[in-house]
């Protein structure tokens, strides 16, 4: 029992780091952008939320300077690929290259730093009850940040008129220019917030989920992410659900080495990997669904002077 | 502007010095020298040896490494700029440093942790498993669960002894103790070794050792009070309440020791296997929660390793299988330690891949 | 009294794009209350200037006057606020979004969703335009999306309303429904802009003309008293050349269409219902019908775009097509002329040599080896041949104009010497001159004993071009009928699913929906 | 304001001049990076252009390096060319070296050149690797590039497997390697001394045939209008399958392939160590070199040289190994962006 309670812990433990990431993925993709650039941007922002933590000691500033340089760089992908018009894969992998690179790169002098102390996390009182106290209440405040923030976008995208903007710009961006709205604007700041929140995922791994700096730390999380919009079919409550499901599947293969379970530890670490694939192929077996339910004008470029 | 990282001098500048020219010594990195963990180790050493020769050597580093076709051309560039002595520092490198030896004969290269050796290179290794052992004497004293945690990078016979030794170190206390093993297959990655640490914890292991370079398992396991072990260099300041004490090792008496023997023109080659005996594996800061009784157990350890009495492979020895894998009364020899393919008792599982 | 004050006023107003310019120096009036066209062919200018009144694009000269103000509009909010309205050419709807929420979207103000729903069944009901505020606009048929936009234009109460082209797309009742409305906004003082290029509903409906040619204004009419002759020479320069009209009695049939039934591939489509239809040789049939009720489907059910037409349902001189891809179809005689040119009759980036290998394969040598000498020369001769205003055949498709491009698409496709042709909307938005050029060159294609299918949603086309008409509605093809013994009318209430023995005839709600 | 307007016909100034304008920039920036860190930004030049080139060897050595990222990179042109983004190609340079050891593996002491065999089965590994990216794309409809890129991981845990396990070399003290290949099972060199092996030449043929499919042959037309215009190629009855299967089994055949030169060649055994990311770097590759087989071949030089000079940068002038990565982000956005010069023309003024 103990043992399923620290299991759900951590299953959400790992998964909010997906989910942020994919939450602000899935931001950009309901304005019509791809970011593929994903990974380079959690790299980058874990570094600044890192350096950010180890200069001034305050981990709120970590978060804001992982989200502050994450946007930076999402604001020139942005720029190339909403104003110049370039392909957004390309652009995409160009970013996850040079992010990868950068913070390498500037992140050298921090390998050996260490990060001040955080106290525990407890909820008062519910954290004490049994069982759902360890498992559901002495998380990170962040971990209940993520929650809400899904909430949130879904109040926004089903509740709102910017949330109708948004979805509409998604979908045509050129009836949306035709009403007046301005597309590239708008694009561009979801681009630049979906970004921030891929920087802000970045920083929790560096300063709270796994205290450290280490180039190339992110370790193939920024794609998974990218496959969770998709496994969602764009619904952030569902992202939520997905980057929990993912965060399980990562906790179990290590759960089933302790336990003792004779499978190559090789086959073992496939297993998030494998589960990808398989639940990508389940969703996508219907392209009317998928087509129903994905932003319209996902991928494609627009040129308000029409071609 | 970036990191005041201190820098090797570059190798290309020509010293038109009036005295004799430095001799130059090359060091080969598999990963990024700020790592903390193993290249962070060798560079340590690479640096005792400038501070010991002063301006009489010149030193070099080539860092993260890949331990495939790059490696050979690095090693033969090193070795073209007129480096006379170059250090490959991690088990991927032998092959293509056999070849590029074959090319230079003026040039000594040394191997670390390989087998292979040719007349103008050897290798030299170090004994984590004597630290390990240790570490398992006071693991089992701090344990309240009786079972132990491993975080294992890959299985090769240099971290199967390790784990071994730790069980065996464990079993001196108390008999019945118990190890799981996790493998993250990367020697460092710091997620995913946070990930397996808390895997272990929540299994209800409570003192936790790895054999993967980051800090992240020892940061865990003080995130939920448990205990941990540094590994490779002094980790004690990442875990405060963690941490029981740190494995490290300390390349640099080697590393002075080959430069002088080249400058002395008797470097030869051989294979060096070294440890506690050799100052160069140790384990320190033991914290001050562990009790005086293990202290003492430990000490006594280290004393019969740095007198050579003592071996941590002594038969009998059995598998998790019960196979007796060493007689009663048998001091492993360096054959026996190369060929580990086995957990023994008391590890829980099997060694993946193993037959 | 003092004079009245214009409702807009363009004066000089000039907009250049690369290589055109699309309005040169155009000046319009228009009056409170008055209903009044912009006449001219495809490419005159219309849009452009229409664009440029809603501040949806800027003019690189030339002034605006609202009410007598002098203004410059940056953006349709701005527009709004003066009081101006537009509904689009090409719709600016969301499809996966409901009724209220696309009308939401054009209001500037910030009325909550629940007010809006409530303002559109005021308007609705004002002005007999039922609509449910909470469908989604992509199970609406194109008569009731147009309501749409007109009824979020009428919303933002506006005292100019701009209508780009409304009845392209609608049954000539719901044009008669349309005129209706127009008419009571006009009488409640509503000035409003019409831009058309059918002379007959402009004389119907308008009290005011401006034509446009070349992006110019070629003249202000009373379209009351003007004489067709003479707006056609205000709009193309010339009357329109009379066509051959030598018709030979047709022969076998070559193309037999039994049965097809068929859900849509698309994922807002219509589903094709027992399609019948037979082609002989040296005749043109057409497919009558508004847009959107499966011409898309039985076209590409046609041209073997779409496979899965059950086996038999298609077959070619008696061949069952109904397995075959488009190329294979190609090698057995059917050609096909879709209606999008660029991007899906040619690729935009290609020269227009390359263009001719997406359907010949006569320049292929043997292993799939391109022969590019005689491809060139291939293309120049279709250049040549029929008139194509290209820099050569290395011309990238993108860089023509869309009559010359489809003229050199028809021109690719005629010169195959095919059994059967389909031809979708053969002169969409192509100018008088070219459009002339290639009806003629369908007929000469029939005289030569091939059999041609026209799909087009353009009446007057088919009755001039066609022997023999049908007409599709929701998924159903209504019988066969001689071009001599239909009429406008006839066709028009066919096009609501009104013929004789039609399985929608029974419905009301398929007119409605038609509508 | 910054104004873009199209252009009527795509600008072939620009499709020349934009990839040396992009190098430029990015030179630009390199040397103010240089300055920055207090380095000389000539030497830094020199070490990154011109060392890697000095001497036979060094060119032997860029060439080695050039080879599979331009066998990866010709691969993935013709996918992106048609619209398939095999991003991928790593795993199938992985899976390619692992089939290529199994057989080498296999005629261990066979006596004779088993050479040709074990490149084959390089390729056909990394064919059937990227069919299974092309069976569920196909299938399913599951992104090709997500699939591509989970089987990566995959694929270098199936390589963990094998070298951790049943192939681990029997004499090699469980050290994770196989046993070393027997000279029959290497590729031949091209000079005794030099480490560049056929393998270069078998890239520039690909390079060659690949030209000449791309643009002189009628399946090579067909290929590329499902990616022009997909509509189109739908129209003409060029079929989106055989397109999705061909890019993705030639880039699948070509990374195995490279896979295969690389434990046939330089390696001489499969070890953990052999995947280094030629598949991510030949994406660059591909964009760089504009898709276009030429472009292709220089730009793999290029990279490979930017790798060479890295490490020269290292223990001549002591920077971190990082800043290749760098450059080569750099390049690629310098490129992307001078690239929209071709279709757009800059314009001051009000929009
Ligand atoms: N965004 C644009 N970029 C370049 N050229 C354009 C653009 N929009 C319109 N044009 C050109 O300007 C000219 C006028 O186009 P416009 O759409 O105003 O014609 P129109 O009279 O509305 O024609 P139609 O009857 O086909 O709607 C055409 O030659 C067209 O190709
Ligand atoms: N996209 C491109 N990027 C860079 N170089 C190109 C590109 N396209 C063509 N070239 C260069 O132009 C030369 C001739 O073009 P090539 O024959 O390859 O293409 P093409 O347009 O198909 O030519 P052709 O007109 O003969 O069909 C080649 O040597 C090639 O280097
Ligand atoms: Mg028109
Ligand atoms: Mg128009």
């Amino acid at each position: 029992m103990e043992t399923l309670a620290l299991l759900i812990a951590a299953t959400l433990n790992a998964g909010t780091v997906l989910a942020i990431a994919a939450l602000g993925l899935l931001i950009n993709e309901k304005v019509g952008v791809v970011n593929l650039g994903a990974e380079g941007l959690m790299l980058c922002g874990a570094l600044a939320g890192f350096a950010t933590v180890v200069h001034l000691g305050v981990h709120p500033l970590g978060f804001l300077a992982g989200m502050a340089v994450a946007a930076l760089l999402s604001l020139l992908f942005g720029w190339l690929v909403i104003y110049l018009n370039t392909n957004q894969y390309a652009t995409g992998l160009a970013l996850s290259l040079f992010g990868a690179g950068l913070s390498a790169f500037a992140g050298q002098p921090y390998t050996q730093f260490k990060l001040p102390e955080l106290p525990a996390p407890h909820v008062p009182w519910l954290g004490d009850l049994p069982f759902v106290g360890p498992a559901l209440f002495r998380h990170h405040a962040l971990v209940y940040a993520t929650v809400a923030l899904a909430l949130g976008l879904v109040w926004l995208y089903d509740r709102t008129r910017t949330g109708l903007v948004l979805r509409a710009i998604g979908e045509s961006p050129e009836s949306a220019h035709a009403l007046g709205y301005p597309v590239r604007r708008i694009r561009l700041l979801a681009v630049v917030l979906g970004g921030a929140l891929c920087g802000l995922a970045g920083a929790y791994v560096s300063t709270v989920y796994t205290p450290l700096w280490v180039e190339g730390m992110i370790a193939g999380k920024g794609w998974i992410a990218l496959a969770l919009t998709t496994f969602a079919t764009w619904r952030p409550a569902r992202v939520l659900l997905g980057a929990y499901l993912f965060g399980g599947v990562t906790m179990l293969q290590f759960h089933l080495q302790g336990v003792g379970v004779q499978i190559p530890s090789q086959f073992l670490t496939m297993m998030p990997y494998g589960a990808t694939i398989v639940v990508l192929v389940l969703i996508s077996r219907s392209p009317q669904w998928i087509r129903l339910h994905m932003p319209q004008s996902l991928g494609r470029p627009f040129h308000p002077g029409g071609m | 502007g970036c990191g005041k990282k201190e820098e090797a001098k570059p190798a290309a500048a020509p010293a038109e010095a009036p005295k004799a020219e430095p001799l130059k010594a090359a060091w080969v990195y598999v990963g990024p020298v700020g790592d903390a963990g193993w290249s962070y180790a060798h560079d340590l050493g690479r640096k005792a040896v400038e501070a010991h020769f002063g301006d009489k050597v010149q030193t070099t580093f080539v860092e993260s490494v890949p331990e495939g076709a790059d490696a050979e051309r690095v090693i033969r560039d090193l070795a073209a700029q007129g480096h006379k002595i170059i250090f490959a520092t991690s088990f991927g490198y032998m092959e293509p440093m056999l070849k590029v030896a074959q090319e230079f004969p003026d040039v000594k290269f040394e191997h670390a942790t390989g087998y292979k050796t040719a007349p103008n290179m050897r290798v030299y290794d170090a004994s984590f498993y004597q630290d390990t052992y240790m570490a398992g004497i006071i693991a089992a004293h701090m344990t309240k669960t009786g079972t132990l945690g491993f975080v294992g990078s890959f299985p090769i016979p240099e971290v199967l002894r390790n784990i071994n030794a730790f069980v065996l170190g464990a079993q001196t206390v108390k008999p019945d103790i118990k190890l799981k093993v996790v493998w993250v297959n990367s020697w460092f990655d710091p997620p995913k070794e946070t990930e397996a640490a808390q895997s272990l914890i929540n299994q209800g292991a409570d003192v936790l050792l790895q054999n993967t370079d980051s800090t992240a398992v020892l940061q865990t396991a003080e995130k939920n009070g448990k205990y941990a072990f540094g590994w490779d260099s002094d980790m004690s300041s990442f875990g405060p309440k963690a941490h029981l004490a740190s494995a490290i090792v300390n390349w640099g008496p080697y590393y002075i020791q080959a430069v002088q023997e080249v400058l002395d023109g008797t470097w030869q080659s051989k294979r060096t296997v070294l440890g506690v005996k050799e100052g160069v594996n140790d384990l320190i800061k033991i914290a001050d929660v562990v009790p005086e009784e293990a202290r003492k157990k430990v000490e006594e350890v280290k004393a019969g390793l740095k007198s050579g009495e003592f071996e941590v492979f002594t038969g009998p020895i059995f598998d998790n299988t019960g196979k007796e894998v060493l007689a009663k009364g048998v001091k492993a020899d360096q054959d026996w330690k190369d060929k580990v393919n086995f957990f023994v008792k008391g590890v829980e599982g099997r060694v993946p891949a193993g037959k | 009294m003092s004079p009245p004050i214009p409702r807009l006023e363009l004066c000089d107003v000039t907009k250049r794009y690369p290589g055109v310019v699309a309005n040169d120096r155009v000046s319009l009036t228009v009056w409170p209350g008055s209903i009044h066209a912009v006449l001219g062919e495809n490419g005159a200018g219309k849009s452009t200037l229409m664009k440029i009144i809603y501040g949806v694009v800027q003019p690189d000269e030339g002034t605006m006057r609202i009410d007598g103000r002098e203004v410059r509009v940056r953006s349709p909010q701005q527009a709004r606020e003066l009081g101006i309205g537009m509904v689009f050419q090409h719709f600016s709807l969301f499809e996966t979004l409901t009724v209220a929420d696309n009308v939401w979207l054009g209001l500037p103000g910030l009325a909550s969703r629940a007010e809006v729903v409530a303002a559109i069944r005021d308007k609705a009901a004002a002005y007999g335009l039922e609509l449910d505020p909470e469908r989604p606009v992509h199970s609406l048929s194109v008569g009731e999306r147009q309501r749409v936009e007109i009824v979020r234009a009428l919303l933002g109460q506006p005292r100019l309303l701009i209508l780009d082209e409304p009845t392209s797309v609608l049954t000539p009742q719901a044009v008669q429904r349309l005129f209706g409305v127009l008419r009571q906004l006009a009488a409640e003082g509503c000035s409003i802009l019409y831009i058309s290029h059918k002379l007959h509903e402009i004389r119907a409906l308008c009290d005011a003309c401006t034509v446009m040619r070349g992006g110019r204004v070629t003249g202000e009419v009373d379209p009351r008293q003007a004489s067709d002759a003479e707006l056609s020479r205000l709009m193309i320069g010339r009357e329109p050349p009379p066509l051959p009209a030598q018709r030979r009695a047709p022969g076998e049939v070559v193309l037999r269409v039994a049965g097809l039934t068929l859900a849509s591939p698309y994922a807002f489509g219509t589903d094709l219902h027992d399609v019948r239809l037979e082609l002989r040789a040296g005749e043109i049939v057409g497919i009558a019908g508004v847009s959107g009720n499966g011409q898309r489907e039985l076209l590409a059910a046609l041209s073997g775009e779409e496979p899965g037409a059950p086996p038999g349902t298609l077959q070619l001189d008696g061949q069952d097509l109904a397995r075959a891809n488009p190329a294979q179809r190609r090698r057995l005689g059917l050609h096909f002329v879709p209606e999008e040119r660029l991007g899906r009759g040619a690729v935009p980036a290609l020269g227009l040599a390359h263009n001719l290998l997406l359907t010949r394969t006569e320049t292929v040598g043997r292993g799939g080896w391109l022969r590019l000498a005689a491809l060139r020369t291939q293309a120049a001769g279709i250049i040549e041949r029929y008139g194509v205003k290209a820099a050569g055949p290395d011309a990238a498709a993108q860089s023509l104009s869309g009559g010359n491009l489809q003229k050199f698409i028809v021109g690719r496709e005629i010169e195959a010497r095919p059994r059967v042709l389909i031809v979708a909307q053969p002169t969409w938005g192509v100018d008088v001159g070219a459009a002339a050029q290639i009806r003629a060159a369908l007929l000469a294609l029939r005289e030569a004993g091939c059999a041609v299918l026209v799909v087009s949603e353009e009446l007057d086309e088919l009755f001039e071009l066609c022997d023999r008409l049908h007409v599709i509605a929701k998924g159903h093809l209504s019988p066969g009928v001689p071009v001599q013994e239909a009429s406008v009318e006839r066709i028009g209430a066919w096009m609501a699913g009104q013929w004789p023995g039609s399985p929608l005839a029974a419905g009301r709600e398929v007119a409605d929906a038609a509508a | 304001m910054l104004r873009l307007e199209r252009r009527p016909q795509p600008s072939a100034l620009w499709r020349w001049a934009s990839p040396l304008l992009a190098l430029v920039l990015t030179v630009a920036l390199g040397v103010a990076l240089f300055v920055a860190l207090d380095k000389d930004p000539l030497a830094g030049l020199r070490v990154f252009f011109w060392e890697p080139i000095r001497s036979v060897r060094g060119w032997s050595e860029l060439l080695l390096k050039a080879t599979p990222l331009l066998l990866i990179a010709l691969g993935l042109a013709i996918g992106f060319r048609s619209n398939v983004w095999n991003i991928g190609a790593e795993g199938q340079f992985v899976i390619g070296a692992v089939c290529a050891t199994g057989v080498a593996l296999a005629l261990h002491g066979a006596g004779w050149p088993a050479w040709p065999l074990v490149l084959l089965a390089g390729a056909l590994g990394g064919l059937a690797w990227s069919a299974l990216t092309a069976l569920l794309r196909d299938r399913f409809h599951a992104n090709e590039i997500l699939v591509s890129l989970m089987l990566v991981y995959v694929a270098v845990q199936v390589l963990n497997y094998l070298v951790y396990g049943p192939w681990k070399d029997p004499l090699g003290f469980n050290f994770p390697q196989t046993q070393r290949f027997d000279a029959g099972a290497q590729v031949p060199r091209l000079a005794p001394h030099l480490r560049v092996n056929l393998g270069l030449i078998l890239a520039l043929l690909a390079a060659l045939a690949t030209w000449v499919f791309l643009f002189r042959t009628r399946a090579g037309f067909a290929q590329q209008v499902g990616g022009l215009a997909p509509l189109a190629a739908r129209y003409a009855g060029f079929s989106s399958r055989a397109a999705l299967w061909l890019a993705m089994g030639v880039t699948g055949a070509l990374a195995g392939l490279a896979g295969a030169l690389e434990v046939a060649g330089p390696v001489g055994q499969l070890t953990p160590h052999v995947p280094v990311g030629y598949g991510f770097a030949a994406i660059i590759v591909a964009f760089v070199g504009r898709l276009h087989p030429a472009g292709i071949v220089g730009a793999a030089l290029l990279m490979s040289m930017f790798y060479l000079g890295g490490e020269l940068a290292q223990s001549r002038l002591g920077l971190p190994k990082s800043i290749t990565g760098v450059f080569q982000g750099l390049l690629l956005f310098a490129l992307l962006a001078c690239d929209t010069l071709i279709q757009y023309r800059i314009r001051w003024g009000k929009g």
